[in-house]
């Protein structure tokens, strides 16, 4: 972490006094990113413990999450899943590719304009439930879809 | 080592239309390099989207997220001019930026 | 390939081009959805730099380089080859054409510019940068090689033979995998590359980002590619084979609209 | 190869028109600037550029041989095969993953790890597995359909080791002839093809 705080401060053109005073603590950088990371929930090895981890460990299957995905994935380097969630008051979209070696793909906050939507490219290492948990005034909320993933080209 | 990054932000009815571009190897961990040796992991954990300068999306990603990651995102009541600013900072303290205004 | 011949949809012009696109794949909806927001353009942004960097013994940038429309000028100069060139009195594919350019205008020698003409993902190659930049520029050109010069005849004719011809330790032609319709290796739609409808969708969107390895690959590898699974030896980059086989392709799939840098499989 | 049959076959240029071979330049010429602008490369040497008769007879019909020309070097392709005694059934396991493979006899590759089969390339052939090419037929419950006795695992060793001599100008690599598979190998995918065990008959 002091590794990645360096870093973004020398991003953020930090020199000088003013990375002086920053280095002492004395003044808060100018916030390039947000950096924290739940290491519990992308370690988790399942689907279930992940969703504990960020505090979803019940939830109800909705129709109001769209998922967008291939039913047919040409290769599983790259899957496009797009997410919405129509819940009135979604704060936060979290995508797990449940036959993953670490189901917990991305998790995704939203405030101010921000619609609950996102298009994110994942791997996945074999065909799987894509899983979207939508939270919205502290209630969770599920929806899944399967994507087959096969493999092309000469296989050599 | 970080490549570019590009970014375009268009209105789209009520909504900012966002797309982005990142260049990052995405390391899951899992891969052997030439040397038979498991190349270390080495990916994008956090993302942020700014409209104005006010933070209004968070993400957390895993090395699940395919190399060379792209976004879409949909920001509401945005309007042409605006400014967009997205950053990323991976597992080992590396972090870019860029920013766009809403055509 | 046909399969993936998705057009990025970046502007309502190029997005026209679909309609050329008629072939229905099972994985439509995969293609679509990765075609629409593509790592290429990274690719691109690179090679517009590369193009204007100085750099060799005469410290000079490529923005000078003649691609068949005048020193200078790049929009559409990818549709419009393989061509022959009269100061080299070869045909030359745009990939060739650029190393003459790295020699000439840079200084630069044969065996240092061509030490690396196919990167990986770690570290593509300054090829791959320059063919993505140089494909983007020709976005919305219609596909029109040179044709009428002896030599460009020649090497059509050239390509044609090659395509059909048996070689290699498995016997294989080009015509083995692409000369029927309909077939498939793997999960993976064959086009077939003599007919002009599916070399269209194939030629307007080389070179390609490839997500299966996330790199930028360009036509003189796929080309090379191809001849490595064929079991056969390796063809000499830039030779008079892949310029001509590269020609064959592109005169097949004349008048589609280009839409390269593409995204494949 | 008799000499008799090689005239044929060099004779047919004449016999056949050749779409593929037109204009200025001679089939002699094409093969010539094949050989100059190729380099051997690892286990890929230049004598893999050399047309045998059957690619030969095959790029100048346009793979539509004229069919007495066909008969006779198929049939001397199948007197080449050299059909080993005893059973021809293998084992289906090893089979099944040799069938997968797609790996062998490329220049990148190492020579001494063994090639596969490289079959779902082109052929539809156990239930388990969902990728699989379509250039040749399935062979999806080979076995079960058309029996697993002594001719037919002739057959299919046959067909794999020389695909030639059964058919002249077909897409199938010659995986015997060629050495890219060995013996046991072919034995093993006649197995995975045929054998009542074998997920491909379940």
């Amino acid at each position: 972490m002091d590794e990645a705080r360096r870093v973004v401060l020398r991003g953020a053109g930090a020199t000088g006094v003013l990375a002086v005073a920053l280095a002492a603590g004395l003044l808060k950088p100018e916030r390039a990113i947000a950096a924290s990371w739940n290491k519990a929930a992308f370690d988790a090895k399942s689907a279930v413990d992940a969703l504990k981890s960020i505090g979803a460990a019940d939830t109800q299957e909705s129709g109001d999450i769209v998922i967008e995905a291939p039913q047919i994935a040409e290769n599983g380097a790259v899957v496009p899943i797009e997410v919405s969630s129509k819940i009135p008051g979604t704060t936060s979209l979290a995508v797990l590719i449940e036959k993953n070696p670490f189901p917990l793909a991305a998790h995704f906050k939203f405030t101010g304009g921000a619609m609950p939507f996102v298009k994110v490219n994942v791997k996945m290492g074999e065909s799987s439930i894509v899983r979207v948990v939508a939270d919205a005034g502290g209630k969770h909320y599920t929806a899944t879809k399967e994507v087959k993933v096969t493999i092309g080209g000469c296989g050599g | 080592m970080s490549g570019p990054m590009k970014a375009r932000a268009r209105m789209q009815g009520s909504y900012a239309d966002v797309r982005v571009l990142m260049s990052h190897p995405m390391e899951t961990g899992q891969r052997k390099g030439r040397d038979g040796k498991p190349i270390p992991k080495h990916f994008i954990q956090n993302l942020e989207v700014k409209l104005n300068g006010k933070t209004v999306i968070e993400g957390e990603v895993s090395q699940a997220v395919s190399r060379n990651p792209v976004f879409s995102f949909r920001i509401g009541g945005a309007k042409a001019g605006d400014k967009v600013e997205i950053s990323w900072l991976d597992n080992k303290g590396d972090t870019n930026k860029t920013e766009t205004a809403v055509a | 390939m046909r399969a993936t011949a998705f057009v990025w949809p970046l502007t309502a012009a190029i997005a026209l081009a679909t309609t050329q696109v008629a072939a229905q794949s099972r994985f439509e909806q995969y293609q679509k959805m990765v075609g629409e927001d593509s790592p290429a353009e990274l690719f691109v942004l690179v090679g517009a730099d590369l193009w204007r960097k100085k750099q060799g013994p005469k410290n000079a940038s490529l923005e000078r380089c003649d691609l068949g429309k005048g020193p200078g000028v790049v929009k559409g100069a990818y549709a419009s080859m393989p061509r022959y060139f009269k100061d080299t009195g070869n045909v030359e594919d745009p990939e060739t054409r650029v190393l003459y350019c790295m020699m000439t205008l840079q200084g630069r020698d044969r065996k240092e510019a061509l030490k690396r003409p196919f990167g990986n993902a770690d570290k593509p190659s300054e090829m791959e940068y320059l063919m993505a930049y140089l494909a983007f520029e020709s976005r919305g050109y219609k596909i029109h090689p040179g044709k009428s010069h002896p030599k460009e005849k020649r090497a059509y004719e050239l390509g044609k033979q090659l395509f059909f011809a048996r070689t290699g330790l498995w016997d294989f032609s080009c015509a083995s995998c692409h000369g029927t319709e309909g077939l498939r290796i793997r999960m993976s739609d064959l086009p077939v590359l003599s007919k002009a409808g599916p070399a269209r969708a194939a030629m307007s969107t080389w070179p390609a980002y490839r997500v299966s390895n996330s790199q930028m690959k360009t036509m003189q590898w796929r080309i090379n590619n191809c001849y490595r699974q064929m079991r056969t030896p390796e063809p000499n980059w830039g030779s008079e084979v892949v310029n001509s086989m590269h020609m064959y392709l592109m005169v097949t799939a004349e008048g589609g609209t280009y839409a390269g840098p593409g995204t494949k499989r | 190869m008799t000499t008799k049959k090689w005239m044929l076959a060099a004779g047919l240029t004449a016999l056949v028109f050749s779409p593929a071979a037109v204009a200025d330049l001679s089939y002699a010429e094409v093969q010539q600037i094949i050989k100059r602008d190729f380099h051997a490369k690892g286990q890929a040497k230049m004598d893999r550029l050399d047309q045998d008769v059957v690619q030969r007879v095959c790029t100048q019909s346009d793979d539509k041989p004229p069919a007495d020309v066909a008969k006779a070097i198929e049939a001397d392709q199948l007197a080449a095969i050299p059909f080993p005694s005893g059973s021809l059934m293998g084992d289906w396991k090893k089979g099944a993953s040799s069938a997968w493979s797609g790996r062998g006899m490329q220049w990148h590759e190492d020579p001494k790890k063994p090639s596969g089969g490289g079959c779902y390339n082109c052929h539809e052939i156990s239930a388990k597995r969902t990728s699989f090419g379509t250039i040749g037929p399935s062979l999806r419950g080979f076995g079960k359909k058309r029996g697993s006795g002594p001719d037919m695992q002739k057959y299919v060793y046959g067909k794999i080791y020389n695909a030639k001599a059964y058919s002249l100008c077909s897409h199938m690599p010659r995986f015997g002839t060629t050495g890219s598979l060995t013996e046991q190998q072919i034995k093993d995918l006649v197995a995975y093809i045929l054998d009542s065990n074998s997920p491909n008959n379940q």
